[in-house]
């Protein structure tokens, strides 16, 4: 009986959210991979971000490709339907789920493997048409499930564990994303969940796509000296231009320009989202300013991390189709169907 | 593959016109606006009640090509391909040597005059009639875009004198197309005329063929494939298309845009007493094939009606989702106007080359069901079929169309709903279902049908379940245990088993003392039908069996053991209906033998004659 | 699908112990470096002249989970998968259980003794030997991941004292394979010895199964499928590799990159008097499997040698490209290992369920060449094979090997090559023997395998041609015109099906007096060929034949229709093997029946026999 | 006889280039695409570049997908071996044709649905890769030969023939490129041969993969106004930075900074270009300028075109895998196959 929600029965000490549930009632079931593996932060992350969003567990849809990253779908949340699906695809079948039902939270986890190589083509059009989810790469710079070879984010020269180097230029899916028009690009650490929780939660509440790569090193495969996805690099290298402090309430509608280097930025839903930004000039609604902001942290071996780009003003699928308020999985089929009398109509032309 | 030119003369020696019964090719050059005149007189014949066919031979290319229309009248209601013509209208030079040849002895070609004919051109045994066409519209129109247009609309008059078309319809039609263009209607009018009255003082006032104004159409359509595929996508309560452009199939997504934006746009009032339109559907126009089954499988693991409609290259693309969809078990509904392969083939021609592929699509043991329409009718209604075995079965449902049905117009029958139809969702739980069993066993729990129940995404408090592509059991949990993964494939094997009897039934003709069966599919059914015929009157009856949906139902096995021998006619290759059913059907080899045409242009029933004629003295 | 318990007690009651005659099975955690311990010992019984086969049932996870490794040691050279076993190293608690479930009466069980174990797993009728691993290598090594591998280290040696494994061929084997790393070296003596000592102080001094010193592996190698495979395409001058990581098809492009780098590095020394090394190949690995066979496809027009190695969704996404090669005849070799389906399936476990996919991939009408090795050997043979057909042919060639053969090591004869084979480029012309015919027709003058010349892209000068997907005439130019088109399509059929003569042909063994045929493919054949002596020691003569290569050639024509009855042993669902001896050799499907084992496990003889017994009784 | 080359008769008029050949010598088959089509004056320019720099005819390999745009490898140089292949894979197989044959000028032709949709993932990855060849893109902002719908470099709300507006963000190719690190990266206008045939020169230089953005305006479906694509808008738009003027002799190594408005790019094989800026401080090879311009000029809405990016220093596939000279295709068998005595010496290991 996998899919019968445990029943809740709060113990005294777990703290509830807004709707009365713990943090447990947005676990999912045990997870496989490796022990410190990268993406177990990121699904305690998420597990931590859905808590305090108050999102109703059976609200959230998880979608996610083939890989050890694209198995985290399974280790949240078990009261929402997940679908690990085939490899790289991720992207097009959450732009159909969403298109079907746009009442809830999707989820997509995918890996570098997962969206920077078979299924780059959909990553980058999943981006331009502003699909309204979360799309998490949990990028470790390799291909975790299928043994250690580099993917296309693994750095130049980093020495995979066979010791061979790589040699081909990385994607970068941040400036990829930049280049795209994506409306909202992060970049975090699995490794900081401090981080890692606030941009989940800003994500969550933005309409539109919002890309979030997450470093999440291999212990496996990628764990070592040299590669830039490694923990040790991360914590030397990491520059943390914003610190994102979330406020679930109030209601504000415009993006301010930074002041006392920080941001406030209004999320679709209402929800406001301070950045604090290290150079007190960031300014994350600005994309021209965010690639050369990446660029040059790129040319002095930084990783900057932080909400880099947010525009809440881009419509996605369904503003630009003026779908129908109520999910179309919810219409009825009377209302569908447009019934003989108007088949005998329209067959006048066919005369 | 071509016919030898064929005696017509004798047609004509009786002295009476053939009455309703005769064949017109045109020639053109496409980009140049000819579809619109040859249509025109398409549907004015069918007006006057003349059973009638089109056939749109056009090159892959978008202008300066070749590109021909043949139009076959037939009182007795044949509507295959023609292969004998009565009149060339010769409007390309550059094929001018080729179409006259293609002329029987005693055809009529018409031409433009304005230029004479190459003296090389000339045939003893046909008669041409010039028309001055760039003369008489280069002094009536202006600009050369007007007069290119206005060229094909002139020819139109001539043709219509020459064959008799009522000019009251051919005003009606011009008044009806060109409603809220006057100025269009005018033009047209005034070209339509200029040929007719220059034929009808200048050429001859009956052709040994003509046509006479007939009830054959009364209660039918003049409708193409992709339209009414699009139209049953419409009324089955298709909510979400995803799609990538590919001839020929573009037209069901093109057609499905404008039905939803004319029968699926509701206005709201907003909160601020405004108001706005709003859509009842989304269409995706997706960046590839892969994409667009991928948002299908989204959208309908989500629990919309969706679909795809492609072409070969489209099936090879979506080979591995379509496995994804079928092992995970969620409906998608894909159309496949099939076109001529392999690869990028003739793109432009008809074929039914594409069964096998997707029969067994997708690596591993695979089976998916299949619908195979025979004309635009079929289309229609097995659309809105396959939204109900695809929701039932919680499977890929194809519908294995082809160009010669999508893209060509035919007549048929008037399309009828029944009001108190209702989709089939199939096994879907809600709350309250799940609480009453007590559990909820996503791959398990099968019904007389071998189905599992499912539940959706968002839409159910206690109905989570994980999806996966891998190794699952009956609970849709992670297994890589032989038993718990074997119980599953089973069942999926004994599911599709079982949708066969929900399936459309085959067609059969049986005829007393036959034991010969001829058995066929698809688009090749008029050219079937008539071959038959055609046999008939030559003393050779046989049965006939048409199959419109796999996995075969018991009618089709048992046709095959009532018969000693049948021979399945198709367009392809490699004969793959007769694969199927050897493999399907418990089909013996020995007693199958093939009747195939696969050069990419739709079948004659004289092809289908000969081949029959050929396989009996063997 | 799950065998009960078999009682293996009698097997000891003679005294003497079974010699080189029993099966081991070791449960284990994956990631915990159990990998290298059981390949010791593997090795070992292979050093010892003992026919030995190991199967690894590991999970589709990269650490933590259950996972198997099965030893079985077979003097007849027995190597298919038993299921009995008669001795079970249980070094995971989680599965304890499960494992100690599976020995029959008689059985022994390993078992690490640091902790005790629960009462509740005891069972009378099997034996359980404890030996404190934990404690032993707690006390001797420092550090958690040293003391993890060498409790390894240590059960081999314990397993290695209680089968008889000669201590010398142990201590040979850490030499060689520790030979740069002594440290290494020296902590795994110690380990071995730590559970070998420990065993032979305190565990019974013989079991009722024993190894013995042999010669049965002499002029053997011990080697996996993969590593064969990359041998191959070393040898046959592949100087291309596009490749797209997935399991269980990786090694073979790992291992080709490794045996590339050692084999084909050359010294160049550059003007400015500097060395350089220079590599005389490239492997591309591609964003995905589309791009790999694209890039194949490529290099392969451009005339290299080139393949692609991928697993069954790797096919399904090469769908579209594998037409195109088809139809524009463009050599390409392509090698798939296949797993469990559909969809990702169980991606760590054995099916033969990609025949038909692979037979008929792509849409429209398709046919491709198919190799079907059985082992190693025939791996590393196959696959210079499939370079010379493609080549010749000018088609994709596809070779399927599976899981079983490709990940597993197996015993086989030593590879041998003759230093005069030189490849078989097929028909490619040069600037001087087209001056010579005067003219070059791509897609015409086909010798009497229906081939047509070609030639490399920037190495005629005469001889530039254009590729298309598209409709083309046997002069390679664009047509959509029926015959044109027909006549090259038809050719195309001609040609694949030339190609039976050329493939290798089928393994027949034929006992007088047999009328019952038993026919499969690949990795059953150890199984099928022991289960045949099984039953012919129960009374039952059944002949044999293995099918190697498609199309079929006329030998196994000739074995379907010598036998009255013929039954199919293959590892799917569907009976895929079948199917295509039906369609394609004239099968007659009743007189066909299948005996599939499909649950992902390497099949074992006792699965097949009984298979057999059920059919013949039916 | 399609490949047997017109016999070489120059006639006294005709001009020849440096290795004797007239422009007749470049020439293809007769073009079938529509009168007007942008797509044919690409290959005009073709035709005129490789006649420019005397590329023997046959030493160049045509690759295209599907697409009007892809049909354009059959109009010119009919002496080269031609592969319209299958839509959207021309990158991979020009990438297996060039690792196969190194010894020849790769020349990969695409359209904006063939490079930008269904081909997505494969072009970022040649530009990663820097597969040595011409990449030209087509560029219609439709679907030309399935009759007109938009593609993915359709301009926001510009109307399509059928009148509706497209609503989804543009991929802009240049944009891409130059966030994916590409070495050299183009843009032109298929009506101005004088800005083109120079780029082409360059990029048939250029060592790696040389993207040409070209707008090529389809007469039948998008040439209206409106659509930035068409000849209208590029004309009125168009803002051409550089002036390139090309030289073919003579051996320069350094890449000039600019002065006096023009900058001085040496070419791989030696020949120079010399590109004249017109904005006096454009440098071509500052690869964050670039974007910086390109943006710049979106905003304005302008299309800036010339040659914007070029980094001489990118190591292609081959300088990367250290292949040898000798084109793989040449290798001797004997050089390839180990030999017996090898097999038998690599299987101590088997044992
Ligand atoms: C079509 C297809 N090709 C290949 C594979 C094999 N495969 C499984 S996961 C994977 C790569 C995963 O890499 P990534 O997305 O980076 O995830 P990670 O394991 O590193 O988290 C590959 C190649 C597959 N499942 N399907
Ligand atoms: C797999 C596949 N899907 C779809 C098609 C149909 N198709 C042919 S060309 C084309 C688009 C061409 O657009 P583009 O590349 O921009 O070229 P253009 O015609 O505009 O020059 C499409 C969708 C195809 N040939 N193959
Ligand atoms: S292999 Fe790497 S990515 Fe996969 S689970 Fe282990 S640590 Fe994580
Ligand atoms: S349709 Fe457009 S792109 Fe195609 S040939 Fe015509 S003008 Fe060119
Ligand atoms: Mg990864
Ligand atoms: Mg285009």
């Amino acid at each position: 009986m996998p899919s019968i929600k445990k029943p809740l029965i709060p113990l005294a000490a777990m703290p509830t959210n807004e709707i009365g549930l713990t943090m447990r009632d947005y676990e999912g079931s045990m997870s496989t991979l490796c022990a410190g593996c990268g993406h177990d932060s990121v699904t305690a992350a998420i597990v931590r971000a859905l808590f305090e969003l108050s999102i109703p567990p059976h609200k959230v849809v998880k979608l996610s490709g083939i890989g050890c990253s694209s198995k985290t779908t399974a280790y949240f949340d078990s009261a929402a339907h997940g679908f690990n699906s085939a490899h790289g695809r991720m992207a097009p079948i959450a732009t159909g789920a969403n298109a079907a039902n746009r009442d809830a939270l999707y989820i997509g986890i995918s890996g570098d493997g997962d969206s920077l190589s078979i299924g780059a083509g959909h990553m980058v059009h999943a981006i331009r048409r502003n699909v309204h989810m979360v799309y998490v790469i949990e990028n470790n710079g390799v291909y975790g499930l299928t043994k250690g070879q580099f993917s296309a984010s693994a750095d130049i020269g980093s020495a995979a564990k066979h010791g061979k180097a790589n040699t081909v230029a990385p994607i970068d899916p941040v400036m990829l994303a930049l280049s795209l028009g994506a409306s909202f690009v992060a970049r975090s650490f699995s490794g900081d969940k401090e981080q890692l929780v606030p941009i989940l939660k800003a994500a969550a509440q933005h309409r539109g796509l919002a890309l979030i790569d997450v470093i999440s090193p291999c212990v496996q495969f990628n764990n070592h000296n040299g590669s830039t996805k490694s923990y040790r690099y991360v914590r030397e290298h990491e520059l943390r231009e914003i610190e994102p402090d979330f406020i679930s309430t109030g209601r504000e509608i415009v993006v301010d320009l930074p002041r006392d280097g920080s941001v406030m930025v209004a999320m679709h839903d209402g929800g406001l989202v301070r950045f604090r930004t290290l150079p007190a000039e960031y300014d994350p609604t600005d994309r021209e300013a965010a690639m050369h902001y990446v660029n040059q942290a790129h040319a002095r071996g930084e990783i900057p991390t932080g909400l880099l780009f947010v525009d809440e003003s881009v419509p996605d699928v369904h503003e630009l189709n003026h779908t129908s308020e109520t999910p179309l999985v919810e219409l009825p089929f009377e209302e569908l169907c447009p019934g003989s009398t108007e088949l005998e109509a329209l067959q006048q032309s066919f005369v | 593959m071509t016919l030898a030119p064929t005696d017509t003369e004798d047609l004509a020696k009786g002295g009476e016109p053939r009455i309703n019964d005769f064949a017109v090719k045109f020639a053109n050059v496409n980009g140049t606006g000819s579809a619109s005149a040859n249509n025109l007189i398409l549907r004015a014949i069918f007006r006057m009640g003349v059973p009638v066919s089109g056939k749109n031979l056009f090159p892959s290319n978008i202008q300066g090509l070749p590109t021909w229309y043949e139009i076959r009248v037939s009182g007795k209601g044949h509507t295959s391909r023609s292969r004998r013509y009565d009149l060339m209208v010769a409007m390309n030079g550059q094929t001018y040597a080729e179409d006259i040849g293609q002329l029987g002895a005693g055809g009529f070609v018409l031409y433009d005059s304005t230029w004479p004919l190459p003296a090389t051109l000339l045939r003893e045994d046909v008669n041409f009639l010039g028309v001055p066409l760039a003369r008489l519209c280069g002094d009536a129109f202006s600009g050369p875009r007007e007069r290119i247009l206005m060229k094909n609309i002139a020819y139109a008059g001539a043709v219509s004198y020459l064959i008799g078309i009522d000019p009251q319809v051919l005003a009606e039609l011009l008044e009806e197309s060109y409603s809220g263009n006057p100025a269009l209607r005018d033009s047209n009018q005034k070209a339509l005329r200029l040929g007719y009255d220059y034929a009808e003082a200048n050429l001859p006032a009956t052709l040994p063929f003509r046509l006479r104004t007939d009830t054959g159409t009364k209660g039918k359509i003049l409708i193409d494939g992709n339209t009414a595929t699009a139209l049953g996508c419409l009324y089955a309560g298709a909510t979400v298309a995803a799609w990538y452009p590919i001839t020929p199939a573009t037209s069901v997504a093109e057609n499905f845009q404008k039905l939803c934006e004319r029968h699926r746009r509701r206005k709201v009032t907003l909160a601020d007493g405004s108001v706005e339109t709003r859509n009842d559907y989304v269409i995706l126009q997706a960046e590839d094939e892969l994409a667009a089954l991928g948002m299908v499988i989204g959208a309908s693991w989500a629990g919309a009606r969706a679909f795809t409609s492609t072409s070969g290259p489209g099936i090879s693309l979506m080979n591995e989702l379509l496995g994804l969809a079928y092992y995970t078990e969620i409906p998608a509904v894909v159309i496949n106007v099939q076109r001529t392969g392999p690869s990028t083939g003739m793109p432009t021609r008809v074929q039914q080359a594409d069964l096998l592929e997707c029969a067994y699509a997708s690596h591993g043991d695979t089976k998916h069901i299949l619908l195979l329409p025979a004309d635009p009718k079929e289309c229609f209604e097995f659309a809105v079929q396959a939204f109900d075995l695809a929701e039932r079965f919680q499977t890929p449902v194809m519908m294995l169309s082809d160009l010669d049905i999508g893209m060509n117009d035919w007549v048929v029958d008037k399309l009828s709903w029944d009001d108190d139809y209702r989709p089939d969702r199939g096994r879907v739980l809600s709350d309250a279902e799940i609480e009453e069993v007590g559990h909820f066993y996503r791959y398990g729990d099968e019904d007389s049908e071998f189905v599992a129940p499912r539940t959706l995404p968002g839409l159910t408090e206690h109905g989570a379940y994980f999806t996966r592509g891998s190794g699952h059991d009956r609970y849709g949990l992670y297994t890589e245990d032989a038993g718990a993964y074997a119980e599953v494939v089973e069942r999926l094997a004994r599911k599709v088993e079982a949708s066969a009897d929900r399936l459309p039934k085959p067609v059969i003709q049986s005829k007393p003392g036959a034991n010969i069966g001829v058995i066929t599919m698809g688009s090749c059914e008029a050219a079937v039908i008539e071959a038959l015929q055609l046999l008939e009157s030559e003393g050779m009856t046989l049965d006939y069996m048409r199959v419109r949906g796999f996995p075969f139902g018991s009618e089709v096995k048992a046709f095959l053991d009532a018969h000693e021998r049948c021979m399945v006619v198709e367009q392809n290759r490699d004969g793959q209906l007769r694969s199927l059913l050897i493999l399907e059907a418990g089909g013996d080899g020995r007693r199958l033998t093939s009747v195939l045409s696969f050069g990419g242009l739709p079948m004659s029933a004289d092809q289908v004659a000969e081949g029959i004629r050929n396989e009996m003295q063997e």
